[in-house]
């Protein structure tokens, strides 16, 4: 069976033009995809059922068992940690801040360690963005800060930007410039019509020098700043200020580097200065699936979009203090929950290392490193191809991912419910 | 040699990060690349073992050239190996310093560990099934 | 569940004609009945005040906008945050109130049916997704077509007919409920960075008008038969002069509908400003408030603005970039692809700042010299102008004179000068704001077809039950009394079962999401369409597959179905 | 009245304790205090041993002194407006949040937050001080507004982030970024420090250490003759931050 138009569950993009063949319970064959996307449809590596940890090795157990386990684990804890969200959908996204709320527990998101410093440097200074139809039609300046779409969004340039034609922009790859700012050369930069090679923590300095330029304060630039030359610099600036519809997009570059969200800050208001000249836009290159959503459903129900901490009842949020690496640096939580993602393999070593120390639970359909670390593991479907449900795009749009078999799994929403229910269920 | 340690993703890391104990991560995520004229200094060549130590810790990766890259810096794309020397300060925003981590590297003969040896490392019981 | 007898109720319901009288109500499976069944709950209003639910014609409080509201704003967040407390979940923020912050406050103070102001169709799923959280409220989402592209090419070949079927598929596609314009036509330009600044100023590279767009939409809107009628925020919003593009705008509107309005203007204050500059701003609400009085087929809401802290949140891009170069807070903006644009800034108005005080004037003025209230509504186009839960402070200036002087006498003492509000005598009544904050907006929207906004039997059983005793008090002097009523009721209603008491939030509730389908022939059901659809695929970046909202988004969908005159 | 708080045995003493209620006008009042360990709201007895000595009819005549594992107490003197609270060894995070008056001194480390949006009093730090120190709330345009803090020690990174009044001074170094988006006020880093005043809008800052990565939007503005610590010095003066259309003052040792 051949099923249209589904929505990869990989990246941010969400491409949702892929033409996915089925057989039984089987991905046979993908087109459209990147390499990620089929890699992510075909692959076939699930663990099979729900396993426990018993003394230095493992055993297999009922979901119910496990269920009722984890339950009880959350149930023990004064500082419960549920962490991931990224790789499911929304309406288990839910489920996941209600439980949170009914045990007092700290909750985040994967943009703790990827675009959380985007997301304060917006609440610092507002988000001046769009959805990403408007620079495919329009945009005839393009940046990428710190980013490296062919790797991580391989199909970003050819779906929305460099390669892509759009209604005011009939021959993009003509019409289109390209700057690519980073502290290496890449793939991505050699695409590019300016390449911009910053020093490594020298990005603020940069977009400082910028927005100078943009506000006719040429005389003040050095020689160099940071690596780069006062020609350049004034090249770029030109560029920009010439565009009649510029976007810029940023990636982890900016945002793990030194100074932090004060280097997308900075972006933010340089993309504001520039929209007293033209018209400009940024956009945070939104990594791992649904990241987006997670920061959707946290804020509508907690106000505040990642690192929520329920200890005292109210909804408390401020990244450094309720983010999930300093907590577990700081060895405060006695319990934690990974959901759809695997901080063993991705947040520094001592936090995998507490991990490994307090009851960790699982929920997630593949072996990875948190696997190693916990104490169950749930095996759930793989959200995009046995389980449905709403993913927020990198630009905030909204799109129902296809179930393309029923497969011999729950998801992540009958997980988390059966959860809920036994938590509710003992709170009373 | 002293270098400064940066991260991010790659698309062979993408593409098998959903088989974390398999051959092909681990080759991806266990990869240091650097500056070729780096390597000839420090006289390794492609797929030689290296020790990389941090602050914060060390690991056994192998080599490979990108002549991308600046001199004294080093790539090693996102995953348990590059976790391995990455701190926990987050300079209060919640975010490490995966962007840019002092390391220095050695030749060495060890082998390079699995994922799943990382993770004992780190205090946890391998699941290999 | 058994049913509910309310006695002694002090009823003004304004659609059944009942301008203030004692009597009973009954209440069965969710509807007004005649007759109380056996074993009813029986209240004993003891002579308060009991209107029919309130309706909030235009308030933002569910989508893409809203949500990011509260996203950039932790600071916003943390004022009006409350514990999880029996049924009641975790709410945050004050101006940009959570999901269920929203629901439970606008629960206490009775309201029961919400219209968003604003859903970008592209982003639809968003607004669905908060409606369904929504414990307490109906929900309506008026639908952006302001910059729509397809309906800008039918406008271009003059083509009602067609535009009126792009509406249709837009709607049932976004599950939305009416048509509404914001800037229409400058949101497009805003792509560009540019605007229109009238209603005859072409659109950059579409060249159609925003007149020409507006009554288009009009006729297209009557085609269609939809319950409301064209929802429009004027071009020039808070611009001073803008007056004379509103009075424009107004001439546009013909009389087509014998049921109600043929155009509803919003958040009209923020569109009657005489004056060139921010330095001699005044007031024209008279002049506003004259070609409504005389034009019945013309119905406003207030748009009135109080003064503290609070967030503007509009689709108007524009528009908020220009109030950002005033304020240099912080500022967002996200443009929709083909469709629309929208904008965030956070704002202060400041009793000390002139302009405030004018406008803040302007909002009162609009209520006391339009003569039928049923021609303006109550509102604040919350949270632009102030949020939601200062509905009683204007519900008791608007019937206190004195309540207007004791203003006076802290706001900027030049506002006088700039102003008629202090002239006019008016007060009004209870009749008159049950008017304006439920009847009027039931009529105006068109849903009084579905039982909202009357307590006859037939209706459905959405009441506020307040603790204010009409025959008690005097709103011109008890003003304090007025505004602690209003703001919390004894009893919230919604469909039958009690859903707040004395201010607390009492069962977890479950709304419906009411949105329009109008039945086209197959020459104008767009899906069909060859060109219609090859533009889809080639301009935007979601498949036409993947757009419409699925049915999944509306587990408690009312669906209003009509028959196009196509 | 002297009231000391001495922490008892936690069998999880990484479980961080939410104390906003350790004021001094608190220990005036007749009813429980209570406090949250990680999820789960218990009284000051359950965690501390309780001595009060003296009487005391204004808040002003409280000095709570708080010892034993205190590096994991937040929010002590959050909404201070009187008294004195003296903390002999480490503080948890957000030590003396809106505090208006009174003194607060710790003789050991604070962590971060110490004196967040501070309104007046004072604050003294004998060891060093976390990141964000006499900074502000996510998404407020505001940081501390008065009073002082000083710090003898080091602080760390964004100290005094949107600093709006009062005085912040600290002896030894600060790290990245201190003076960000200040508006008014006056900082003082005693030691070194890298990046000062980004995007600064008003106030001054004088930093008598080295200033590494000095961001190329600050235009020189002569130098002049600067008092501290009873030594003068020279120090260049700078305007900025440029790229914000600032005016504030930036001075660096010559």
């Amino acid at each position: 069976m051949k099923v249209e138009d589904v929505v990869c569950p990989f990246c941010g993009c969400l491409c949702d033009d892929l033409v996915v063949e089925v057989e039984g319970t089987r991905v046979v064959n993908v087109e459209n995809g990147c390499t990620l996307a089929n890699e992510k449809f075909m692959g076939d590596h699930r663990l099979k059922a729900p396993i426990r940890r018993a003394g230095n090795a493992w055993e297999e157990i009922s979901y119910d068992e496990a269920i009722e386990e984890t339950a009880a684990i959350l149930l023990d804890a004064d500082r419960p940690l549920l962490y991931g969200w990224s790789g499911t959908f929304g309406e288990a996204q839910s489920v996941g801040v209600h439980l949170a709320e009914l045990l007092g527990a700290v909750i985040d998101n994967t943009s703790t360690v990827c675009h959380g410093p985007s997301i304060m440097a917006i609440q610092e200074v507002g988000h001046p963005g769009c959805t990403l139809g408007q620079v495919k039609n329009r945009a005839d300046v393009v940046v990428y800060w710190a980013a490296n779409p062919i790797e991580a969004h391989p199909r970003h340039m050819s779906r929305y930007t460099t390669f892509c034609d759009g209604f005011f922009v009939k021959s993009a790859f003509r019409e289109r410039k390209v700057i690519v700012v980073d502290v290496r050369e890449t793939e991505s930069s050699q695409v590019a019509d300016e390449f911009v090679k910053v020093n490594p923590g020298g990005d603020y300095a940069v977009l400082s020098a910028l927005r100078a330029i943009v506000r006719g304060k040429r005389d003040l630039i050095p020689a160099t700043v940071e690596g780069v030359s006062r020609e350049q610099l004034f090249r770029v600036a030109d560029l920009c200020m010439s565009a009649k519809f510029g976007a810029i997009f940023f990636g982890v570059g900016l945002t793990m580097a030194q100074g932090k969200y004060k280097n997308i800050r900075n972006a933010i208001e340089l993309t504001e200065e520039l929209n007293r000249h033209t018209k400009f836009t940024i956009s945070p290159m939104r990594g791992h699936w649904n990241v987006y959503g997670s920061n959707e459903v946290f804020t509508w129900i907690t106000g505040y979009p990642y690192a929520v901490d329920f200890a005292r009842g109210i909804a408390f949020y401020n990244p450094g203090e309720t983010t999930s690496v300093d907590i577990l640096r700081r060895g405060e939580c006695d319990a934690c929950l990974v959901v759809a993602s695997d901080p063993g393999a991705h947040f520094p070593r001592a936090c995998a290392e507490h991990l490994a120390r307090i009851p960790t639970v699982q929920i997630d359909p593949h072996v990875n490193a948190t696997t190693h670390l916990s104490r169950i593991q749930i095996p759930v479907a793989v959200t995009g191809i046995d389980a449905e449900g709403t993913a927020y795009r990198m630009d905030g749009v909204p799109i129902r991912t296809r179930r393309l078999f029923y497969g011999n799994y729950p998801d992540d929403l009958d997980v988390l419910e059966k959860l809920y229910r036994i938590i509710r269920e003992a709170r009373g | 040699m002293n270098f400064l340690l940066n991260t991010g993703r790659t698309i062979r890391q993408g593409s098998s990060v959903e088989r974390k104990n398999s051959a092909t991560y681990r080759e991806e995520a266990s990869a240091v690349s650097m500056n070729p004229v780096d390597m000839f200094e420090m006289m390794v060549e492609q797929g030689d073992r290296v020790r990389v130590k941090s602050g914060s810790g060390e690991v056994v990766m192998w080599v490979r050239p990108d002549p991308g890259l600046g001199r004294g810096k080093v790539f090693v794309c996102l995953g348990p190996y590059a976790n391995h020397l990455i701190g926990t300060e987050t300079h209060g925003t919640g975010m490490p310093d995966f962007k840019s981590t002092p390391v220095s590297i050695e030749p060495t003969e060890e082998p390079v560990p699995s994922v799943a040896v990382l993770m004992r490392q780190c205090g946890g019981v391998p699941y290999e099934g | 569940m058994a049913g509910i007898l309310i006695k002694n109720a002090f009823v003004i319901d304004p659609i059944s004609g009942i301008k203030g009288e004692v009597m009973d109500i009954a209440i069965n499976k969710g509807k007004i009945v005649e007759e109380a069944p056996p074993g009813s709950e029986i209240i004993d209003a003891a002579g308060c005040l009991t209107l029919p639910g309130g309706i909030d014609s235009h308030s933002h409080v569910c989508g893409t906008k809203v949500n990011f509201g509260r996203y950039m704003s932790p600071e916003d967040m943390r004022a009006g945050r409350t514990a999880r407390k029996g049924v009641m979940h975790v709410t945050s923020g004050y101006s940009v109130p959570t999901t269920f912050g929203n629901s439970y406050r606008y629960s206490t103070m009775g309201y029961t049916t919400i219209l968003e102001g604003a859903m970008a169709p592209l982003e639809a799923r968003h607004t669905h997704e908060e409606f369904t959280a929504t414990p307490h409220q109906d929900m309506l989402a008026n639908t952006l077509f302001d910059g729509n592209w397809s309906i800008m090419e039918a406008v271009q070949e003059k083509d009602t007919r067609r535009a009126a079927a792009v509406v249709a598929w837009v709607l049932a596609a976004a599950k939305g409920f009416a048509i509404k314009l914001t800037n229409p036509g400058g949101t497009e330009a805003w792509g560009w960075g540019e605007d229109v600044h009238s209603v005859h100023d072409p659109v950059p590279k579409f060249g159609v008008t925003p007149a020409e767009i507006i009554s288009t939409m009009i006729r297209a809107n009557e085609l269609l038969n939809l319950p409301h009628s064209v929802h429009l925020h004027c071009n020039n919003l808070g611009v001073p002069g803008n007056y004379q593009t509103t009075l424009d705008t107004i001439e546009l509107a013909p009389d087509l509908n014998r049921e109600r309005q043929s155009l509803y203007l919003t958040h009209v204050q923020f569109h009657s400003y005489g004056g060139s500059t921010w330095r001699d701003i005044c007031s024209k609400s008279e002049d506003i408030t004259r070609a409504v009085n005389n034009r019945p087929q013309v119905v406003m809401d207030m748009g009135q603005i109080m003064f503290g802290r609070t967030t503007t949140m509009t689709a108007d891009g524009p528009m908020e970039f220009k109030l950002y170069m005033l304020h240099h807070n912080k500022w967002s903006n996200h443009d929709v692809e083909l469709e629309t644009g929208s904008g965030i800034i956070p704002v202060y108005y400041g009793r000390k700042s002139l302009v405030n005080c004018v406008m803040w004037s302007i909002g009162l003025e609009l209520a006391l010299l339009t003569r039928n209230p049923w021609q303006c509504l109550l509102s604040t186009d919350s949270p632009n102008g102030a949020p939601f839960v200062k509905y009683p402070e204007i519900i008791a200036l608007l019937m206190s004179r004195r309540l207007r002087e004791n203003e006076r006498r802290m706001i900027d003492p030049r506002t006088e000068h700039f102003v008629p509000l202090f002239a006019i005598e008016r007060e009004l009544d209870w009749y008159e704001i049950a008017v304006m904050t439920r009847a009027a907006q039931a009529k105006a929207l068109g849903i009084t077809r579905i039982g909202k906004g009357y307590l006859a039997p037939g209706a459905e059983a959405d009441v506020a039950i307040f603790s204010i005793r009409p025959d008690q008090v005097d709103p011109s002097v008890d003003y304090q009394q007025v505004m602690a009523g209003f703001s919390r009721t004894r009893y919230t209603i919604k469909r039958g079962r009690i859903v707040a008491r004395d201010g607390e939030v009492v069962v977890e509730g479950a709304n419906s999401t009411i949105w329009t389908k109008a039945i086209v022939p197959d020459a104008y059901d767009m899906s069909l369409d060859p060109e219609f659809r090859k533009k889809f695929e080639q301009y935007y970046t979601v498949r036409m597959s993947n757009y419409p909202v699925q049915d999944v988004y509306l587990p408690r969908g009312v669906r209003i179905e009509t028959e196009a005159q196509l | 009245m002297r009231v000391v708080l001495k922490t008892r045995p936690r069998e999880k003493p990484r479980i961080p304790i939410e104390a906003e209620e350790i004021i001094p006008q608190n220990f005036l009042r007749k009813d429980d205090i209570t406090v949250y360990y990680g999820n789960k709201e218990r009284s000051l007895e359950d965690l501390f041993f309780v001595t009060i000595e003296g009487p005391a009819v204004s808040p002003d005549q409280v000095e709570v002194v708080l010892t034993g594992e205190t590096g994991m107490i937040k929010r002590v003197g959050e909404y201070m407006n009187a008294g004195r609270i003296i903390i002999e060894g480490d503080i948890g995070m957000h030590c003396g949040n809106f505090m208006s008056a009174g003194e607060i001194v710790i003789r050991g480390n604070a962590d971060a937050w110490l004196g967040r949006e501070m309104r007046g009093g004072r604050i003294l730090c004998e060891g060093n001080a976390g990141h964000y120190c006499a900074a502000g709330y996510r998404g407020e345009k505001r940081g501390m507004r008065g009073g002082t803090v000083e710090v003898k020690g080091n602080a760390g990174d964004f100290t005094a982030e949107y600093l709006s009044g009062g005085e912040v001074i600290i002896h030894g170094n600060c790290g990245d970024l201190p003076g960000v988006e200040m508006r008014g006020g006056t900082l003082v880093v005693g030691g070194d420090c890298a990046r000062p005043c980004g995007n600064m809008t008003g106030g001054t800052c004088m930093v008598f250490g080295k200033a590494r990565q000095f961001l190329p939007t600050f235009r020189s503005n002569g130098s002049q003759e600067v008092e501290y610590a009873g030594k003068r010095y020279r120090m260049n003066t700078f305007r900025g931050d440029v790229a914000n259309r600032g005016k504030g003052t930036l001075m660096v040792r010559a």
